[in-house]
C-alpha cells in the first residue's frame, strides 16, 4: 500500500555499510500472509561488480529484487543503499519505487514490462526523461530549454539503442519487436535512467544461444564501460558463470551459499538444494532438455508475483 | 442558404428594383394550391403563418413539453378547421430540452424562420431567461404557458408574455393561507426551478407574517419519500406545503399517509392535476391546492378541449396543456384582428391589448407581459375528485 | 429513538432494493470486470413487464382478497424477474458479445452499454408513455402489521424486505452450491483457465447476465409497487445501486448486499440530522470516504474469493 | 436433425434471427407512440400490422447483405464499384434527408406533395417528383451493378450515360419548379443528387476504361494527390472560387439573392469604395485566375518561388475580397433603403464566404507546393531513417498535413457565416463547447488512462467561478471583473479542484475511481442546487453574465447576441489549446502519461512518479473544462445546475471514446459528430425520440468500430493485436490481477 509519508530520506539507522558496498542487505525477512518469501537473508553487493542471484523457482529471487527496489517492504531487517560513491546511505524499506530509481537503481522485469504501444525510442526516452527538469508548461509553450532537453533525450536514446543494437528499430512499436529485442530494449530503458546499479531479472529467459552470447557481452560492457554494478537473476548457468564476479544462492527464501562461480560450482549444498540432485551434469541436462517445462513454471511464478504486487501497491 | 423568402418581394429602394428586374423574378400565378397557391405575394388572403413552440421535447422534463406541444398543435388545427381565418396557420416546434444551455439553438431555429409570427413558450423559466433577449431582438412574441419565475417580467424582455401568474402572486396568498391554518408549518420544495421559486416566495411572505416554519427540499429525482414523510410526521407540523410537480406530490402523499401524518397538506398549481389523484389514490384525499387558475372543471369548453385532446393524442390532457391551449388561442385571436400582412411587430403590439377569455383565465396582459388577473383559488380533493373551495382570500 | 427505528425500517426497505439491483452490477463485474451501465434499464424493464401483466390480471383498482394478493405478488415478482432476465439476455447479446468477440477496449463496452441504456429507456418511453407517475393498482391494503415502539411497520415494507432477503438467499446458495455458481466463480477467478477446464465462457457470461437481470427485474417490480414506474425510473436507483456495489466491494455478492443496505440506511439516517435535499450528497460523500480508507470496498472484491 | 432446425442453429440461421430482431426493433422504433390508458397499444400497433412486415423486410435485406457479403465484397473491389455505391448513397441521402425547396422548407417528399398539388407544372417535373426520381435511380443502380457483375464494357457506358441523363433530368425538373414558383432557391438537395449521379457516371466510365481486376482506389487517390503535391488542392480551390464567382449568392439581405454581377448593378452609383467597385466588375475574376494559375503552374513545375508567389497572390485576393464584402455590407447597413439592417459582415451570401475559403485553400496549396519542393531538395538519408512509415498510408502524399490543415482552416473560418443562425448557435453552444470539453477529458481518460465520470463538475466550477467574479450570483465578489479576465481565475480554481479530487482518490483503481469521480460530479451539482444563498440554486444565475468585450486599446469589440463572434473566439482559444496539447502529448509529460497508462509498475521502476503525473492530468483536464465553463457562461449569459447533470459527463466521455481515445483529432471529431447528430436529428425524427437514435448509434458504432472514429496511433497498434497483453487491451474477460488501468 502506498503511503504518503516521506520515507527513506533519512540515513539508515545502525552501522554504516562497509566501504564500496552498493546494497547492504541485513537479515531481511519478507512474508505474505503465512508464506515467508525471504527468511533472514543477508548479502552485500559491492559497487562495480556483477553479482548473480540464483536459485530454484520460488526461492525468493524476485522477492529480493522487489524488496531492493521498494516494491515490497520487508517486515524485518535492513536494506541500505549507497549507489554511488559519496552518496548518503539510505534505507530503501518503505521508500517508493520511483524514489529508489532516482537514487540510481534501475531494473528490468522477469516478464518483460515494456510500454508495448509506444515506439522503441519512446520507451527509452521515458527512462531518460525522468531525470529531466522541464515541466508541462514549458512543453506547451515550446520553451527553448524544453526543446534542448527534448533534443538531448532523443540523442541519448538513439545512443542507447545503438548500444543495445536496436538503432534500426527505433521507430517500431515496442510490442512488435522480437522477444530478445524486447529484452534488450528493456535494458536500454533502464540504462536511460543513468543508474549506478542495474538489476536484471532473468534477462536471458526465452532467448536463443546467439542472443545469449550477445547479452552476456552487453552486460559485460555495461559493467565495464559504464561502471554500472549489476545484480543479476538468471537460470542459465553458463551465462551466469561466464560473467558473474560473485554468486548468491537462495533456496526457500534462505541464502544457502555465496561466493565466486568456482566456489559455488563446487558447493555441495548448492548442488543438492538448487539442482535437486547430486549429479550436476544430469540435472543441467534435464533443465536444458526441457525448456518448455521451465517456462510454464516461470509463468505460474509470475502470476503469483503479479498477485502479490496487486496487493502491495 | 441564408435565403428563405417565398418570392422576390419588391425592394423598397430603386437599386433593389433594378436588381429584381435583372434576376428574372416573377410572381407565381397559377392557382390551385401546391407550390404557388398559398404563397404569392400581394394580398394577405391565403397566406401561411406559423406559430412556433419552444419547450422540452426530449430529456428529463419532456412530458411537460409534450403536454404543451400537443395543446398548441391542437389549437392550430382547430383554428384552421374552423374556417374563419383569412390565412393559413402552420405549427412548428423547437426542442430546448428544458435547459438554459440548449435553449439558444432552439430559439434561433424559430427566429430565423420568417414565417413564424409568434411563439408559445419557452416552458421553463431558466430557458426563458437564456433566450428572451434573442426573441426581443427579433421582435418575436413569446407567450409562455408555464414559466412562472417571478423575476422574468422585471428584466425588460420586451416581447415576453405569460398566461400564468408569477410565483409571487400565488406564493403570497398561499403563505397567508397556510399561516392562518396552522401554527407550525413545514414548507417543502422539490428542488426544481419551479419548486424553489415558489417556495422562496412563500417563505418571504411567511417571514413577513412571522409564522413558525421549517423549509426543506427533496431532490426532484427522489422516488422514495418515506424518510422526509417520517420527518414531517414526527415534526409535529400541522400544515405542510409542497411546492413541486404532481409526480412527486402523489408519491409524497402516499408516503405521508403511510407515515401517519394527520395535518393539512397543501400544494400549488404544479400539482393540481387529475394525475395527482390517479397517482396518490386515497392518500391524496383532502389535499388542498392553491392555483391562480379559473376553475376548469366547471367550464364547458374545458370538457370539449379535454375530449378533443384525448381524441387527437390518445392520452388525457395534463399539466399546462390548457394553459398552452389558451396561449395559442390568444395569439390566434390577435392575428385575426390584424389588418393586412401579419408581422411579428404587429403580433407583439396586438398581444399588449389582447383580451381573450381562455379556459384557465382571461388572457389580458399588463405592460410588463404579466397576466392581469391573478386571482388565486383554493381547490380540494374530495372523494377522489378535485373541487373548488373558493378564492384563497375568502379563506383567510 | 422511535424516529431512529422508523428511519431504520425505511432504510432497510430502500436498502434491500438497492441490494437487489446492486447484485446485477456485481455479478456482471465479477465475470467481465465491466460496469454494466445498462443494468438500470433492465430494472426498468422488469417494472414495466410486471406492471403490464399485473394490470391485466387485476385490472382497475379493486382491492383483492388475501389469496389473490399473494398470487398477484408472486406473479409480479416472477414476471418482473422474467422480463428483467430477458432484457439482460438481449443486452448481453447485442451490446456486449459482439464487442467481446472483437476484443474491444474496456471503455468501448462502457459506451456501448450507455448507448443501450439510452436506447432502452427511450424506447420504453415511446412504447408505453413518458409520464412520470404510472403506478400499480392498489390491489392490497398497505396496513400496519406491527409496531416497534411507536414506529409502525407496514405490509409493503415487510413484503419488500422479505422478498429481497429470500431472493438474496437463493442467489447466495446458487453461487455457492450449484454447478452454474461454480462456473461463474471460476470465470470470475480466471476466465482462460476456466475455459481450459471445459467451462463454456459465453454461456456462463450470458447466464450471469440473466441471473443479475432477473434480480434487477424483481427489484423493479418491488420498487414500482413501493414508488412509481416510468421510463426514466432506472437512472437514479441504478446509480445508487452501482455505488452500493462498489461500496461493498464490487464483484462480491455479499458486498453488494451489505453495500445496498448501508447506502439505504445512510440515506435515511442522514435525513434525521440534515435537510433532506442533502441526502444524495451524504450518500456520495460516505462512498468517497469509505473508498478512501478501504480502496476495495467494505468487504473487498472478487466474486470467486469472498462468496 | 430436422433441416429447418439445423438451419436455425447454424451461424447463418442465428444471423437471420438477429436480423429479424433488428426488424422488430426498427418496427418498434419507428412505430406508434404509447398511451397511458393502454400499455399494449403501441406494441399492438407496431407488431400486429403491416408495419412489422415492412421492417422485417429490411431485416431480411440486411441478412442477405451479411450472408452474401463475401460475394458482394468480391464485386465491391472491382473498379467503379465503390464509386457506384458512394454515388447511389449520395442520391439516396439527397432524396431522403436534404432540403429540396427552401420557401416551404420542404424535403424531397414534401416537394413531391407540393408538385402533385400544383396545376400546370411541366410534365418533366411532375414525372420526376411523381415516380421518375426513384425509378431512374434504381435503373442506374441496376445497370451499373449488372455491368460490374458481367464486366461488360458496353453496359458500363450505358450506365454512365444513364447517370448523366438522370443528373440532367433531376436538375431540369427542379429548375422548372423554381421557375414556375418564381423563387430563388438554394436548397442543397438537388445539387447533391446531381453530384451523386455524376459520381456514378465517372465511376462507371473509369470502370469501362479500366482493365484491372481489382480497383486500386488508394493508389489512385494517392497518385492523384502525389502527382504534383498541392495541385489537387489548388485545382479544387480554383474551381470552387470560379463557381462561387459565377453562380452563388453574394449579397443576401431579406428577400434578395444577388450574385456577383447583381451586386455590381445593385451598388451602381453608390459611394462604394473604388477597389470594391473594381472587384465586383473584374478584379475578383482576375485575382482568382492569377492566383489559381500561379499555384497550378508552380505545382506542375514544383517551383518553390512560384508557389510562394501564388500563395501571396491568394493572400492578397483574400484580403481584397474581405475588404470588398466589408465595403458593401457596411454601406448597405448604413443606407436606409435596403433590407440589410444589420452591421458589417451581415447578410452575405455563401458565394462571398466560399470565395474567401477558396483563396485560403489556394494559399495553403501554394505553401504545400513550396514546402514539398523544399523537402524534395533537401531529402536525405537521415530523413528517411527518421520516418520509416513502412506500410502504405492513405494520405502519404507530401504536404498532406499542411493541405489538410489549410482546408480545415478554410472551412472553420469561412463556412460558419454561411450557416443558418440556428446552426451558428448550435455550433457555439453545443458543438464548440463540447469539443473543448472532449479535448480536456481526453487528457484524463485518453492519455493518463483515468476513468473520470464526473468531468462536467469542472465545467460547472468554471462557469460558476465566472458568474461569481462578474457579480451574477447572490454572493458578490470583492471587486467585479470583466468577464474574460475570469479565464485565469477559472483555470486556477479548476486546477485546485482537480487536485483536491485527485489527491485522495488516485490510488483507487479504474472502477473505483469511476464511481468516486461520479460522486464528486454529483456532489458539485447538488451543492449548486442546494446552496440557494450562494448559487441561487436551481433558478440559476441571478443576473445575466455579461457578454465579453475585447478591448485592445486601438480596437474594441463588444460581443452581443450574434453567435459568430463567439465561434471565432472559441476557435482561437481552441486552436491555442490544441497546439499546446499537441506539444504536451509529444513531450516527456505526454510520454510519462502513456507509460503510466500502459504499465504503472514499469513506469514507476523507470523513475516516474505516477501520483504526480496523474494529478497533473486531472489538473490540466480540469482547467481546460474551466475555460470551457467561462466561455459557456459568457455566451449564454444565464445557466442553472441543469446544465451540469451526470448525463453530460457521460456524454463527454462518449465523445472521447467514440472519436478514439487518446487521439486529439479523434476527441474533436467524436464531439463534433455526436453533438451535431442531435441537432441534425431535430429535422429528421420526432424530437422526443432523438436520444433513442443516439443510443442506437453509440451501440452500433462500438460494435463495428470499437477503437473510435480516428484511433490514436499509440493505441491503434495495440488494437491490431501487437505485443503481449497489456493491462488495458486485455480481451475481456480476463482474470483480475493488475488490470487496473481503465483506458
Amino acid at each position: 500500500m502506498t503511503s504518503f509519508a516521506k520515507a527513506g530520506t533519512d540515513s539508515a539507522p545502525g552501522a554504516q555499510p562497509a566501504a564500496g558496498v552498493a546494497f547492504d542487505v541485513q537479515d531481511v525477512t519478507l512474508r505474505f500472509g503465512g508464506v515467508t518469501s525471504l527468511n533472514h537473508v543477508s548479502l552485500q553487493m559491492r559497487r562495480g561488480e556483477i553479482l548473480a542471484v540464483i536459485g530454484p523457482n520460488g526461492a525468493g529471487k524476485t522477492s529480493l529484487f522487489n524488496s531492493l527496489t521498494g516494491v515490497y517492504a520487508p517486515q524485518e531487517g535492513r536494506i541500505t543503499l549507497q549507489a554511488r560513491e559519496g552518496d548518503e546511505p539510505v534505507s530503501v524499506i518503505g521508500m517508493k519505487v520511483h524514489k529508489v530509481n532516482h537514487l540510481g537503481v534501475a531494473r528490468t522485469f522477469q516478464n518483460i514490462r515494456l510500454f508495448p504501444a509506444l515506439t522503441a525510442i519512446e520507451n527509452v526516452k521515458i527512462g531518460i526523461e525522468t531525470r529531466q527538469k522541464s515541466g508541462p508548461v514549458s512543453a506547451m509553450l515550446g520553451l527553448p530549454w524544453q526543446r534542448r532537453e527534448e533534443h538531448a533525450s532523443t540523442k541519448r536514446a538513439l545512443e542507447l539503442l545503438s548500444f543495445v543494437g536496436l538503432a534500426h528499430r527505433a521507430n517500431d512499436i515496442a510490442g512488435s519487436l522480437a522477444y530478445g529485442e524486447q529484452r534488450r530494449l528493456e535494458i536500454a530503458r533502464a540504462m536511460g535512467t543513468n543508474p549506478s546499479v542495474l538489476l536484471l531479472d532473468e534477462p536471458a529467459a526465452g532467448t536463443n544461444p546467439v542472443e545469449k552470447r550477445e547479452l552476456a557481452d552487453l552486460i559485460k560492457r555495461i559493467n565495464v564501460e559504464d561502471g554500472v554494478s549489476v545484480l543479476l537473476i538468471e537460470h542459465d548457468m553458463k551465462l551466469v558463470m561466464s560473467i558473474a564476479d560473485r554468486l548468491v544462492v537462495l533456496n526457500f527464501g534462505q541464502k544457502i551459499a555465496e561466493g565466486t562461480p568456482e566456489q559455488i560450482q563446487r558447493d555441495p549444498a548448492v548442488i543438492a538444494a538448487y539442482l535437486g540432485t547430486t549429479d550436476e551434469d544430469a540435472a543441467k541436462a534435464e533443465l536444458e532438455a526441457q525448456p518448455e517445462l521451465r517456462r510454464i513454471e516461470l509463468l505460474t511464478d509470475e502470476e503469483r508475483e503479479r498477485e502479490n504486487e496487486g496487493e502491495t501497491l | 442558404m441564408r435565403q428563405r423568402s417565398l418570392v422576390k418581394i419588391a425592394l423598397l429602394s430603386a437599386t433593389a428594383v433594378a436588381l429584381a428586374a435583372c434576376s428574372n423574378s416573377s410572381s407565381g400565378s397559377s392557382g390551385g394550391g401546391g407550390l404557388t397557391g398559398g404563397n404569392s405575394g400581394g394580398s394577405s388572403s391565403g397566406k401561411t403563418y406559423t406559430i412556433g413552440f419552444q419547450g422540452p421535447l426530449s430529456g428529463d422534463n419532456q412530458q411537460l413539453g409534450i403536454n404543451e406541444r400537443n395543446a398548441v398543435e391542437l389549437a392550430v388545427e382547430q383554428a384552421n378547421a374552423k374556417g374563419d381565418l383569412n390565412f393559413k396557420l402552420k405549427y412548428t416546434e423547437a426542442d430546448d430540452v428544458g435547459a438554459p444551455a440548449t435553449a439558444p439553438p432552439a430559439a434561433a431555429k424559430l427566429i430565423q424562420d420568417d414565417s413564424v409570427v409568434a411563439v408559445v413558450g419557452p416552458s421553463f423559466s431558466g430557458a426563458t431567461k437564456a433566450v428572451a433577449k434573442n426573441y426581443a431582438d427579433a421582435k418575436l412574441a413569446i407567450v409562455s404557458p408555464s414559466a412562472t419565475n417571478t423575476t422574468l417580467t422585471s428584466q425588460g424582455f420586451s416581447t415576453f408574455f405569460r398566461v400564468v401568474p408569477p410565483d409571487s402572486a400565488q406564493g403570497t396568498q398561499a403563505a397567508d393561507y397556510i399561516a392562518k391554518k396552522g401554527k407550525s408549518i413545514y414548507l417543502i420544495d422539490d428542488t426544481s426551478e419551479y419548486g424553489t421559486g415558489l417556495a422562496k416566495d412563500i417563505e418571504t411572505e411567511l417571514k413577513v407574517k412571522g409564522a413558525k416554519y421549517v423549509r426543506e427540499g427533496v431532490a426532484d429525482t427522489t422516488q422514495d419519500y418515506s424518510a422526509i414523510a417520517a420527518k414531517v410526521a414526527s415534526s409535529g407540523a400541522d400544515v405542510m406545503y409542497y411546492a413541486g410537480y404532481y409526480s412527486g406530490a402523489s408519491l409524497f402523499a402516499k408516503a405521508l399517509a403511510s407515515a401517519g401524518y394527520k395535518g393539512l397538506a397543501v400544494s400549488g398549481d404544479g400539482s393540481k392535476d387529475a394525475q395527482f389523484i390517479a397517482g396518490a389514490g386515497t392518500s391524496g384525499e383532502s389535499w388542498e391546492f392553491t392555483c391562480p387558475c379559473a376553475d376548469a372543471t366547471v367550464d364547458p369548453n374545458m370538457k370539449s378541449f379535454a375530449d378533443a385532446y384525448n381524441k387527437k393524442w390518445s392520452t388525457p390532457s395534463s399539466t399546462y396543456s390548457p394553459e398552452a391551449f389558451d396561449a395559442t388561442n390568444a395569439i390566434i385571436d390577435v392575428m385575426k384582428g390584424i389588418d393586412g400582412d401579419i408581422t411579428r411587430e404587429k403580433v407583439v403590439a396586438g398581444l399588449k391589448t389582447v383580451n381573450y377569455k381562455g379556459l384557465t383565465n382571461t388572457v389580458k396582459f399588463q405592460a410588463n407581459g404579466e397576466i392581469e388577473k391573478a386571482i388565486v383559488f383554493l381547490y380540494k380533493v374530495k372523494s377522489s375528485k378535485l373541487s373548488l373551495v373558493g378564492t384563497v382570500t375568502s379563506q383567510i | 429513538m422511535n424516529d431512529f427505528i422508523r428511519y431504520t425500517i425505511a432504510g432497510l426497505t430502500l436498502g434491500s432494493m438497492y441490494a437487489l439491483i446492486a447484485l446485477g452490477y456485481t455479478l456482471v463485474y465479477g465475470v467481465l470486470q465491466l460496469i454494466n451501465f445498462a443494468h438500470s434499464e433492465v430494472f426498468m424493464t422488469g417494472a414495466f413487464g410486471s406492471y403490464i401483466v399485473v394490470d391485466t390480471l387485476v385490472g382497475g383498482h379493486g382491492r383483492q382478497n388475501g389469496f389473490m394478493v399473494v398470487v398477484v405478488l408472486g406473479v409480479g415478482l416472477i414476471t418482473g424477474a422474467l422480463s428483467g432476465a430477458g432484457a439482460a439476455w438481449l443486452l448481453e447479446r447485442v451490446a456486449y458479445r459482439p464487442l467481446r468477440r472483437r476484443g474491444a477496449p474496456k471503455l468501448a463496452f462502457l459506451i456501448s452499454a450507455i448507448g443501450a441504456s439510452f436506447f432502452m429507456s427511450q424506447l420504453a418511453g415511446k412504447l408505453f408513455n413518458r409520464q412520470k407517475n404510472n403506478s400499480f393498482p392498489n390491489f392490497f391494503d398497505n396496513r400496519v402489521l406491527f409496531s416497534i415502539g411507536e414506529a409502525d411497520v407496514r405490509l409493503l415494507q415487510v413484503i419488500i424486505i422479505v422478498a429481497a432477503v429470500v431472493l438474496m438467499f437463493f442467489l447466495d446458495r446458487l453461487v455457492q452450491k450449484t454447478k452454474l455458481g461454480r462456473s461463474i466463480r471460476a470465470v470470475a477467478e480466471d476466465a482462460p483457465t476456466a475455459a481450459l477446464m471445459g467451462i463454456n465462457i459465453d454461456k456462463t457470461i450470458s447466464r450471469t447476465f440473466v441471473i443479475g437481470g432477473a434480480l434487477g427485474g424483481a427489484a423493479g417490480f418491488l420498487f414500482a409497487l413501493f414508488s412509481s414506474l416510468s421510463y426514466q425510473m432506472g437512472f437514479f436507483p441504478g446509480t445508487k445501486a452501482f455505488a452500493a456495489a462498489v461500496l461493498g466491494g464490487i464483484g462480491n455478492p455479499r458486498g453488494a448486499m451489505l453495500g445496498g443496505l448501508t447506502l439505504g440506511l445512510v440515506e435515511n439516517w442522514s435525513v434525521m440530522f440534515l435537510p433532506s435535499q442533502w441526502t444524495n450528497v451524504i450518500a456520495f460523500a460516505v462512498l468517497v470516504l469509505v473508498l478512501m480508507f478501504r480502496p476495495s470496498g467494505i468487504l473487498g472484491e472478487r466474486l470467486g474469493r469472498a462468496a | 436433425m430436422n433441416p429447418a432446425l439445423a438451419f436455425l442453429r447454424s451461424d447463418s440461421g442465428k444471423r437471420l434471427g438477429a436480423c429479424l430482431g433488428l426488424g422488430v426493433a426498427l418496427a418498434l422504433m419507428t412505430g406508434a407512440t404509447g398511451r397511458q390508458d393502454d400499455y399494449l397499444y403501441a406494441i399492438k400497433e407496431d407488431l400486429f400490422t403491416f408495419h412489422l412486415i415492412e421492417n422485417l423486410l429490411i431485416g431480411v435485406v440486411v441478412w442477405l447483405l451479411f450472408t452474401f457479403w463475401p460475394v458482394i465484397r468480391r464485386y465491391l473491389t472491382r473498379p467503379g464499384a465503390l464509386g457506384l455505391l458512394a454515388g447511389a448513397m449520395t442520391v439516396i441521402v439527397a432524396q431522403t434527408v436534404l432540403g429540396w425547396y427552401e420557401p416551404e422548407d420542404a424535403k424531397f417528399s414534401g416537394l413531391a406533395t407540393l408538385v402533385g398539388d400544383t396545376n400546370g407544372i411541366s410534365a418533366l417535373s411532375s414525372a420526376f417528383f411523381g415516380w421518375l426520381a426513384w425509378a431512374q435511380l434504381i435503373a442506374v443502380i441496376v445497370v451499373g451493378a449488372a455491368a460490374l457483375v458481367l464486366r461488360n464494357r458496353a453496359l458500363f457506358w450505358v450506365g454512365a450515360a444513364m447517370a448523366v441523363a438522370a443528373a440532367i433530368i433531376a436538375s431540369q425538373a427542379h429548375k422548372k419548379v423554381d421557375e414556375l414558383a418564381g423563387v430563388v432557391d438554394h436548397a442543397t438537395g438537388v445539387t447533391v443528387a446531381v453530384w451523386g449521379y455524376l459520381t456514378i457516371a465517372v465511376a462507371l466510365a473509369i470502370a469501362a476504361i479500366s482493365t484491372d481486376d481489382v480497383a486500386r482506389t488508394r493508389e489512385f487517390v494517392n497518385a492523384v494527390l502525389g502527382w504534383r503535391p498541392g495541385f489537387a488542392l489548388g485545382a479544387a480551390a480554383t474551381a470552387l472560387a470560379l463557381y462561387s464567382l459565377g453562380v452563388s449568392s453574394w449579397f443576401a439581405p431579406k428577400s434578395l439573392n444577388a450574385t456577383l454581377a447583381d451586386v455590381h448593378s445593385l451598388f451602381k452609383g453608390t459611394s462604394l469604395a473604388p477597389i470594391a467597385v473594381q472587384y465586383f466588375i473584374w478584379l475578383s475574376w482576375a485575382l482568382v485566375i492569377v492566383a489559381g494559375a500561379l499555384v497550378l503552374v508552380a505545382a506542375y513545375f514544383r517551383s518553390i518561388i512560384l508557389g510562394i508567389v501564388g500563395a501571396a497572390a491568394a493572400a492578397v485576393g483574400l484580403v481584397i475580397t474581405m475588404i470588398s464584402i466589408h465595403a458593401i455590407t457596411s454601406l448597405a447597413a448604413n443606407s436606409e433603403n435596403t433590407y440589410a439592417t444589420k452591421g458589417p459582415w451581415q447578410n452575405l451570401g455563401d458565394g462571398a464566404w466560399w470565395t474567401c475559403a477558396s483563396f485560403l485553400a489556394l494559399a495553403a496549396a501554394g505553401l504545400v507546393v513550396a514546402q514539398s519542393a523544399l523537402k524534395g531538395r533537401s531529402a536525405t538519408a537521415a530523413d528517411a531513417a527518421h520516418d520509416p512509415s513502412a506500410g502504405p498510408r492513405f494520405l502519404y502524399a507530401p504536404g498532406a498535413t499542411l493541405a489538410v490543415l489549410g482546408a480545415a482552416a478554410a472551412a472553420a473560418i469561412f463556412i460558419p457565416p454561411t450557416l443558418e443562425p440556428s446552426w451558428q448557435t448550435a455550433l457555439v453552444t453545443s458543438i464548440g463547447i463540447y469539443m473543448f470539453l472532449a479535448i480536456g477529458l481526453n487528457v484524463v481518460v485518453g492519455w493518463a488512462g483515468l476513468l473520470d465520470l464526473g468531468f462536467i463538475a469542472f465545467y460547472a466550477i468554471g462557469a460558476y467561478t465566472t458568474a461569481y467574479l462578474v457579480g451574477s450570483l447572490p454572493v458578490k465578489p470583492p471587486f467585479e471583473l470583466p468577464v474574460l479576465w475570469a479565464i485565469p481565475f477559472a483555470i486556477a480554481v479548476c486546477l485546485i479542484a482537480g487536485v483536491i479530487l485527485g489527491f485522495p482518490t488516485l490510488r483507487l483503481r479504474g472502477d473505483y475511481l469511476a464511481i468516486v469521480t461520479l460522486g464528486f460530479g454529483e456532489i458539485v451539482r447538488l451543492v449548486a442546487v442546494n446552496s440557494n444563498g450562494i448559487t441561487n440554486g436551481p433558478r440559476g444565475t441571478e443576473d445575466q453574465v455579461p457578454h465579453p468585450v475585447i478591448n485592445l486599446g486601438f480596437v474594441k469589440f463588444t460581443f452581443g447576441l450574434d453567435q459568430l463572434p463567439y465561434w471565432y473566439l472559441l476557435l482561437a482559444v481552441m486552436v491555442i489549446v490544441i497546439i499546446f496539447f499537441r506539444r504536451l502529448e509529444n513531450s516527456r509529460t505526454g510520454r510519462a502519461w502513456a507509460a503510466i497508462r500502459e504499465d504503472e509498475v514499469a513506469a514507476q521502476a523507470a523513475g516516474i512518479n505516477p501520483v504526480k503525473y496523474k494529478l497533473l492530468a486531472f489538473a490540466i483536464g480540469a482547467s481546460t473544462s474551466g475555460i470551457a465553463g467561462v466561455l459557456f457562461a459568457t455566451n449564454v449569459g444565464f445557466f442553472n445546475p441543469d446544465n451540469f447533470k451526470f448525463e453530460f459527463s457521460i456524454l463527454v466521455l462518449a465523445y472521447v471514446v467514440f472519436g478514439g481515445m487518446g487521439s486529439l483529432p479523434g476527441a474533436i471529431a467524436g464531439a463534433a459528430v455526436l453533438t451535431w447528430l442531435p441537432e441534425f436529428l431535430r429535422d429528421q425524427v420526432p424530437s422526443e425520440d432523438r436520444q433513442m437514435y443516439i443510443g442506437a448509434v453509440l451501440v452500433i458504432m462500438m460494435i463495428f468500430r470499437p477503437a473510435g472514429l480516428i484511433p490514436a496511433k499509440r493505441r491503434a497498434t495495440e488494437l491490431r493485436g501487437h505485443g503481449p497483453d497489456s493491462a488495458e487491451s486485455q480481451a475481456v474477460p480476463a482474470g483480475g490481477g493488475l488490470g487496473g488501468s481503465y483506458a
